[in-house]
């Protein structure tokens, strides 16, 4: 029983054009549905031939999941908005820019042109021993092939792992954790529940086989970012080899509101790439409320951001990088004046 | 064994008999596709609107966007450099919009203006202004990768005419080149927006 | 069903990866089903108690043992509950994200592990020197005293022989649960090396992949089969007329009218002495 | 008189086939029930194939056969197309034909093969260890080629070689053992010259392996017809390929139909052609119906060809100056699972040559791992000696308080410069055509406006450090004794036949211009036949190693000499006087002194017709390639014919230079680097296509610079499997990791040695660039903080953070 990677098995495609309809599709096939969204994560486990799905719902038809759409003092994001388009809508690039620029440091300009925030948030990781098809925890093994002494794991986690080192490849999700963003969630028995952005993402103790707490049938319908961090002072930047179609080493991004004095009065921060869930680093923000955003405050904010990491044998730079790049987001970046 | 392969093959055995598709790369005549139809699921006969051109084809559920142009409508100047979304040989319009047609599900685009590298130039034969600028600027070298950056940049001037280097650079670098001829492309299609605007104003 | 799961390695070889969790319903089933099936029969079983008169008698006889006995010693007492906790916290996180309820189990289980495999070296190197280490054990000498009890199980008035400190239902558990325990910590402490601890470095390829999945076929199978073990005894713990022996684990003593009643003084020689000390 | 050709830009003709999408690539074409084929690769670096039980995959309605091994004529133990010793993960050990591709994929999991896992290795100094793997059954190491072999993968004895622990004493401090070597070398007197040195560095590097990645893949599509095969493949070089499709498939050449009209890059992988390629002619021909062969991007990684790593060891004595006064390098070349591969001699020639020793020592041993199988990748050699000698120049440099481009301009060759070891017949060194290093470092230096960046470089601002870097890039740059047909034809046009592959240098269309020019053309009269062994092509040089600009302009100059000769002599023989009274101009050759006494070359070419004989291709000189001889008996009487074997004398070893120059901005805090300006400089010879020779200058130049900053090729040692099977995990360029714009530029200094002056320039700019931005970094951040590459964030960053390297110092395939 030779292994072969390529072409795509058959499936069955449905087109449904309301939430009802995708949720019965998905209720009738069970574990063996298939959700699409923009299907750049879909078509690679297809293609590989090791997901197998009985039935694919391409979601792609159904109109209320898409588009930007006012919401109390915020915003509404169908799930199936692409991220060109929220990069586009005049809101998100005026209130929102953190968003803004999370989503354009996605991958590349055709990929943001289908790919949807709602894909991007619950795309799964991009771990090259688990996205081969081998056995890890991940996918139903009893195994981490990324954590041996001979591993290659560059790209792997420094933080919160159990079992599996894996990351969360997401360059949104950061972004929304800082913008306090709440996802929208319709359960398979047709109820919503909202879970803070933060909470949307798990780690490999809570469940190995998942990166989101999307339960077979759920769908991601919409994120809604709140007001209350509109306009603030934004800071996103993810550290990647290629400038283009590659995942953060590690990113970081950050909305702080500064009082009239300097001192920061509230701020939110998350990094991403550091762990198998984009990690909110609260004891960070409760750190620096009433501090000035300058270096000092970065320097010790910074240092208790990295406490308790792990490396691996090829990863030990992330720590640095993740506790400078929290540094940045405190204190801000120089502008360098080079002659050209 | 609980792996999920041989189950599945022999789902899809007991799938039984299927229509065969006319095109090249899945007109098998054998039970093997899987293709029965489950009630409610998208019919395989459609319609395309591709190079302003209506045209019916028999698609399987799982055909992507450039296996159909290239195998079922000979349409073989969209190129396949990876099959999976990271080159940009495959770019294509749809509805003015470059996407990688690699990873678009035909069945996706049912409703789309499809254009490919073949439906850029005119009728009569005259180049688009930005295929016309890659030869006066003798842009590409192997070019295999043309068809892909020239789709992404004609989509991407349709959002900005007048756009820096810079800009164009973002713009197509959704593309990759391995010949790596970068500046040269660059230059050629600067050179294509600008005969663009010419064209037009 | 399955009783096995298999995967396949790297280079598309079949591996063993555990046991097919199957088995873990399986073994739950069996417990409950055996508690059920045991609690209906002892509804109506004819089994032979002892009249209280002999019990009376017996005890008038022995009157210069003291009112109270110890069965077990404060230490022996904190082994077995620390062991519990130990395999409760053990069999909790290993099967409940299997049951579907999911959160991060694996430091609980291999601390709770480290704990269980500490109270068990304790326990053998404690029942070595200090206790009546044969006592707890099953042997051909245990036969007369199995057919008495199959006997008066089934009725008769048997003379035969009475346990000694521990009854024979409670030997065979041990055996039993001696046999589990060590598959699973000698399969458990191995598989420590999998996962990330202070102790040492994580080497998954520290064995083959056969070897591999032996190992967690064996930690499967002692694991499951401890499920069902588990329930049993938590059963018996609970039957009123077994009370005095789980109050015994408790409280340490058992009362000199028990001790009479129930086990037989040449096997379990008692000295006559003070109060012991609970 | 038509304006001269060579020199100026032109539009090509193919370009509108390619910016229409009409243009061909080998997945293109189409035939009548074609079928289709899947692969089944070997999951195991190294195995046996005990037993394969394809029945029930047979047994499917759809498939029509299964290929395998024992199908493949054997290749005296070279690779072949699938293989019952897989020796890399990867390895295709047999094909399936379906009606389509979903049913051959399915039947291939539904094939049984039985694999004997054997002994493996992903990384050579751990076959060299005592008691280490061996990644063949037969040996561990290529050694010193057979007697007349020469030149990159010359034949070579397997041998096993194990060092002591001895000599891994050294492997802990990061520094590579060097225990017994299997090829050496050595001229002058290299323990004076180090003993005279003022400063001695001994530093080791690791240059990192990279598959080749063309865009297009090595699919293939063929049939059979009458006995012919027709193959549509992607090859570097259409006419030597047809020979090697020949003898993989067992058959005449002259059977073999190879259309390539266009082919979607190589870099070395599809030199001559792909071994692959010969399955869809075999199933094809076991099925009775066409085969279409699309390698995926995955397969590719495994197929497609790699450049051999090295891990090098240079030890350098410098005078205080910074002159040279002895090298001592050492080399352990990783050939993947095949090979030989002669990337460490090229490179070891390559040093010998940029940096001028007076002494020099060169071993090394050439390892076999089981990886992928590599090949000669773009600067093959010169780019690895680059990375392994630039920083050790660099931190002399900074210790002697020399300029950077002075110690490279006073080290640099100058015009017939010898290198390499005195291996001529005589004892006599070999030395290059010319060299003019010094002229493209000064002018490169002007341009580059190096003093003003070099005096920011170091400087901090916030958290970016500035840096810049120089290297010269070497590589030989042209071969001789090609052939050359082309004629004139009754309708006055000139039809020049190209052997050269079609892979995007332009060369296969650029070089016809050296005939026209020669025959006074315009060049609206000339047609360019190529891509099609159908189309009577002659024996041409491979696209590969530079060598095509020189080789074929010598080529067609010879042939349009001999077109013009026979021009002369038909005009003479009708208009009488001596052939040398005839000059050419204006499409006619006309008496000299009297200009209305002439031919046209419409009537000449008539004439010649009805001459025969030599004339019209009737004869053809005695010292051209069968394969010449064979195309010209295909045209003969369709016109004048011009047909020759390049013979012109050349005095030396045809090399190229390019000079990189490179500012880099490096982030202390995240480690990553940006390249901020780029220049190349090229001493290259004569310029024919001015736009398409910059382009090859900066292409060039980019695939050192991605080598310097990303791209790699990762393996699993423990089950020794490619990891980096995707874009995004191998990383290669994109348009935004280089800047907007770049910059390069070209001597244009004639080479003495060959008529039309033209040098290669292929792969001279790869090292310059990867050399240039290694370089650079070093400036930025200090020459310590990395010892291989690519240089990527997290090494600058531990290196930074720690006060140290930190990188894992001798691994491959990291």
């Amino acid at each position: 029983m030779a292994v072969i990677r390529d072409p795509m098995p058959a499936f069955e495609l449905f087109q449904p054009t309301s939430v009802e309809d995708a949720q019965a599709l998905l209720r009738r096939y069970g574990a063996g549905a298939w959700v699409l969204a923009g299907g750049l994560d879909s078509f690679d486990w297809l293609k590989d031939r090791i997901k197998r799905p009985e039935a694919v719902v391409d979601l792609s038809g159904i109109p209320e999941l898409r588009g930007v759409r006012a919401r109390g003092d915020g915003l509404e994001i169908g799930a199936m908005t692409t991220l060109t388009e929220v990069v586009r809508h005049g809101v998100v690039r005026e209130r929102y820019a953190l968003l803004l620029d999370a989503a354009e440091a996605a991958a590349s300009p055709q990929i943001r042109n289908q790919g949807t925030l709602g894909g991007n948030v619950s795309q799964d990781t991009r771990c090259w021993y688990y996205r081969a098809g081998w056995p890890c925890y991940r996918a139903g093994g009893n195994i981490c092939y990324a954590d041996t002494p001979e591993s290659i794991n560059r790209e792997h986690a420094i933080l919160g792992a159990d079992r599996c080192v894996a990351v969360n490849p997401s360059d949104t999700a950061p972004a929304l954790i800082a913008l306090d963003a709440q996802m929208v969630i319709r359960a398979a028995n047709g109820g919503e529940r909202v879970v803070a952005a933060e909470d949307y993402f798990v780690g490999p103790g809570k469940d190995i086989t998942r990166m989101t707490v999307l339960q077979p049938g759920d769908l991601l319908t919409a994120i809604r970012l709140p007001g209350a961090w509109a306009g603030a002072r934004f800071y996103f930047e993810k550290v990647r080899d290629r400038q283009v179609w590659d995942f953060a080493l590690v990113s970081v991004a950050s909305a702080m509101v500064v009082g009239a004095g300097g001192a920061i009065e509230r701020m939110r921060l998350a990094v991403n790439g550091v762990a198998a869930r984009p990690l909110r680093l609260q004891a960070v923000e409760d750190l620096v409320r009433g501090r000035p955003a300058n270096e000092a405050t970065a320097a010790v904010a910074a240092n208790l951001a990295i406490a308790g990491a792990q490396p691996l044998r090829f990863n030990a730079y992330k720590v640095p990088l993740m506790r400078n790049l929290v540094k940045r987001a405190i204190r801000g970046v120089e502008a360098t004046t080079w002659a050209s | 064994m609980s792996y999920s392969r041989r189950n599945f093959i022999k789902g899809v055995i007991a799938g039984g008999a299927v229509a065969t598709s006319a095109g090249y790369l899945f007109r098998g005549s054998g039970p093997l596709f899987g293709q029965t139809s489950a009630p409610g699921s998208v019919e395989r006969l459609v319609t395309l609107n591709v190079n302003g051109q209506t045209r019916r084809v028999d698609v399987l559920k799982q055909e992507t966007l450039a296996m159909t142009l290239r195998y079922k409508l000979g349409l073989t100047g969209t190129k396949l450099g990876c099959d999976r979304a990271e080159c940009g040989a495959c770019t294509v319009l749809v509805d003015d919009v470059p996407r990688y047609s690699c990873s678009v599900l035909t069945h996706t685009v049912r409703g789309g203006r499809i254009v490919t590298i073949e439906g850029l130039a005119r009728a009569n034969g005259a180049l688009h202004p930005v295929q016309q600028a890659v030869v006066d600027e003798q842009g590409f070298q192997c070019a295999f990768c043309l068809p892909g950056f020239v789709m992404a940049a004609v989509g991407f001037l349709k959002t900005n005419a007048t756009p820096t280097r810079e800009q164009l650079a973002h713009g197509i670098s959704g593309n990759l080149c391995r010949c790596q001829d970068y500046d040269k492309i660059l230059t050629s299609l600067m050179r294509g927006a600008e005969y663009l605007r010419r064209s037009t104003t | 069903m399955g009783i096995l799961t298999w995967g396949r390695n790297p280079w598309d070889q079949p591996i063993l990866t555990h046991i097919s969790w199957d088995l873990f319903w399986a073994s739950l089933f069996a417990g409950v089903a055996f508690f059920v099936a045991h609690a209906g029969y002892m509804v109506f079983s004819t089994h032979r108690k002892r009249h209280a008169s002999e019990t009376d008698a017996m005890e008038a006889a022995r009157a210069d043992l003291p009112p109270r006995i110890v069965r077990h010693s404060g230490v022996a007492r904190a082994f077995h509950w620390v062991m519990a906790a130990a395999m409760f916290t053990l069999l909790l996180t290993a099967f409940l994200p299997i049951a579907g309820v999911k959160f991060a189990w694996v430091t609980w289980h291999w601390t709770a592990g480290l704990v269980l495999t500490g109270s068990i070296v304790f326990h053998i190197v404690h029942a070595t020197v200090w206790l009546d280490f044969w006592s707890i054990w099953v042997g051909p000498a245990d036969l007369p005293e199995l057919r008495a009890e199959v006997l008066r199980e089934l009725g008769h008035e048997v003379p035969g022989p009475r346990p000694g400190k521990y009854p024979l239902g409670n030997r065979l558990y041990h055996l039993v649960i001696v046999l589990a325990a060590l598959g699973v910590v000698a399969s458990g402490l191995v598989m420590m090396v999998r996962v990330r601890t202070p102790f040492f470095t994580r080497n998954p390829y520290l064995f083959s992949d056969a070897t591999w999945g032996g190992t967690y076929v064996l930690h499967g199978l002692a694991g499951v089969a401890l499920v069902g073990l588990v329930i049993a005894h938590v059963y018996f713990a609970v039957r009123p007329e077994k009370w005095w022996i789980t109050k015994s684990m408790i409280v340490g003593w058992i009362t000199r009218r028990q001790y009479l009643e129930h086990h037989d003084p040449d096997r379990w020689a008692v000295n006559a002495g003070p109060e012991p000390r609970a | 008189m038509a304006e001269r050709l060579i020199g100026r830009n032109y539009t090509p003709p193919d370009l509108v086939a390619k910016v229409t999408g009409r243009a061909r690539y080998a997945e293109d074409f189409r035939a009548d029930g074609m079928l289709f084929t899947k692969l089944l690769l070997s999951p195991m670096p190294h195995a046996r194939v005990r037993r394969i039980d394809a029945s029930a995959a047979l047994a499917m309605p759809g498939v029509k056969a299964v290929l395998t091994a024992d199908d493949l004529p054997d290749l005296g133990g070279g690779e072949r197309a699938l293989t019952n010793e897989p020796v890399y993960a990867g390895e295709p050990i047999l094909a399936v034909a379906a009606v389509d591709e979903l049913t051959a994929a399915e039947a291939i999991e539904r094939i049984e093969v039985d694999l004997e896992p054997l002994p493996f290795v992903t990384d050579p100094l751990d076959s060299l260890r005592p008691g280490g793997p061996n990644a063949r059954l037969e040996g561990n190491a290529w050694g010193a080629p057979l007697p007349g072999g020469q030149g990159p993968g010359a034949p070579a004895p397997l041998v096993t070689l194990k060092w002591t622990p001895q000599d891994f004493a050294e492997a802990d401090m990061g520094r590579l053992p060097m225990g017994k070597p299997l090829e050496e070398w050595a001229y002058g007197d290299l323990d004076g010259g180090f003993a005279g040195a003022a400063l001695v560095l001994d530093e080791t590097f690791v240059v990192q392996s990279t598959c080749h990645h063309p865009m297009e893949t090595r699919s293939a599509m063929a049939y059979w017809q009458n006995g012919k095969l027709f193959i549509h493949a992607s090859t570097q070089s259409v006419a030597q390929t047809r020979g090697n499709i020949a003898r993989w498939v067992g058959m005449s050449p002259s059977d073999v139909m190879l259309i390539c009209e266009y082919t979607g890059g190589g870099f070395g992988s599809k030199g001559g052609g792909a071994v692959s390629s010969v399955i869809p002619a075999f199933l094809s021909r076991k099925a009775n119906a066409p085969v279409m062969m699309r390698i995926t991007r995955e397969e590719e990684s495994y197929i497609g060809r790699a450049r051999t790593n090295m891990t090098g060891r240079a030890r350098i004595g410098f005078a205080k100056d910074g002159r040279i006064t002895a090298l001592d390098l050492y080399i352990v070349q990783d050939c993947g699972a095949y090979g030989p591969l002669g990337d460490h001699r090229s490179a070891g020639l390559a040093a010998s040559l940029i940096y001028q020793p007076p002494a020099m020592r060169w071993r090394a041993v050439n390892v076999i791992t089981n990886t992928p199988p590599r090949s000669q990748q773009r600067s093959p050699g010169p780019m690895q000696a680059n990375g392994i000698i630039e920083p050790v120049i660099t931190k002399a440099a900074r210790q002697l308080g020399v300029d950077q481009v002075q110690i490279r301009r006073m080290n640099s060759p100058e015009g017939k410069a010898a290198f390499g070891p005195a291996a001529g017949p005589g004892g006599q060194r070999a030395h290059v055509t010319s060299a003019f290093i010094k002229q493209a470092l000064d002018r490169g230096a002007a341009q580059f406006d190096w003093e003003a960046r070099k005096a920011r470089a170091g400087q901090r601002q916030g958290s970016k450090i500035r840096g810049v870097g120089v290297a010269v890039g070497p590589h030989g740059a042209g071969s001789i004794g090609f052939d050359s047909i082309m004629t004139i034809r009754p309708d006055g046009r000139l039809y020049v036949q190209s052997g050269v592959g079609n892979l995007g240098t332009h060369s296969v269309i650029d070089l016809a211009r050296v005939a026209a020019d020669v025959l006074d053309m315009p060049w609206d009269k000339v047609e360019v036949i190529w891509g099609d062994t159908g189309k009577h092509l002659p024996w041409t040089c491979m696209s590969v190693g530079s060598q095509t600009t020189h080789a074929m302009t010598r080529a067609n100059h010879a042939g349009a000499m001999d077109t013009r000769r026979k021009l002369q002599e038909i005009a003479a023989r009708d208009l009488g006087g001596s052939p040398d009274d005839y000059d050419i101009g204006g499409e006619r050759v006309y008496r000299r002194g009297a200009p209305g006494r002439g031919l046209s070359y419409a009537q000449a070419a008539r004439r010649a017709i009805e001459l025969g004989g030599k004339y019209d291709g009737h004869a053809v000189p005695e010292d051209i390639n069968p394969m010449t001889k064979e195309s010209a008996a295909s045209l003969v009487g369709l016109g004048l014919m011009g047909i020759a074997k390049d013979n012109y004398p050349r005095d030396g070893v045809t090399y190229s230079f390019v000079v990189g120059f490179a500012e880099v901005e490096v982030d202390i805090e995240t480690g990553k680097t940006t390249l901020i300006d780029y220049l190349g400089v090229g001493d290259v010879g004569t310029v024919i296509n001015p736009r398409s020779l910059l382009a090859q200058i900066k292409g060039g130049s980019c695939l050192g610079i991605a080598h310097a900053l990303f791209q790699k090729a990762v393996v699993d040692p423990r089950y020794g499997v490619t990891l980096g099977d995707r874009f995004h995990y191998s990383k290669p360029l994109s348009i935004l990791d280089v800047p907007a714009s770049m910059k390069a530029d070209a001597l244009d200094i004639a080479d003495p040695e060959t008529p039309v002056g033209a040098r290669g320039v292929g792969e001279p700019p790869v090292g310059a660039g990867y050399g240039a931005v290694l370089n650079a970094i070093a400036d930025a951040v200090g020459e310590d903080v990395f010892r291989r590459a690519p240089v990527t964030a997290d090494i600058v960053l531990t290196s930074l953070e720690n006060g140290r390297r930190m990188h894992d110092p001798l691994r491959a395939h990291v």
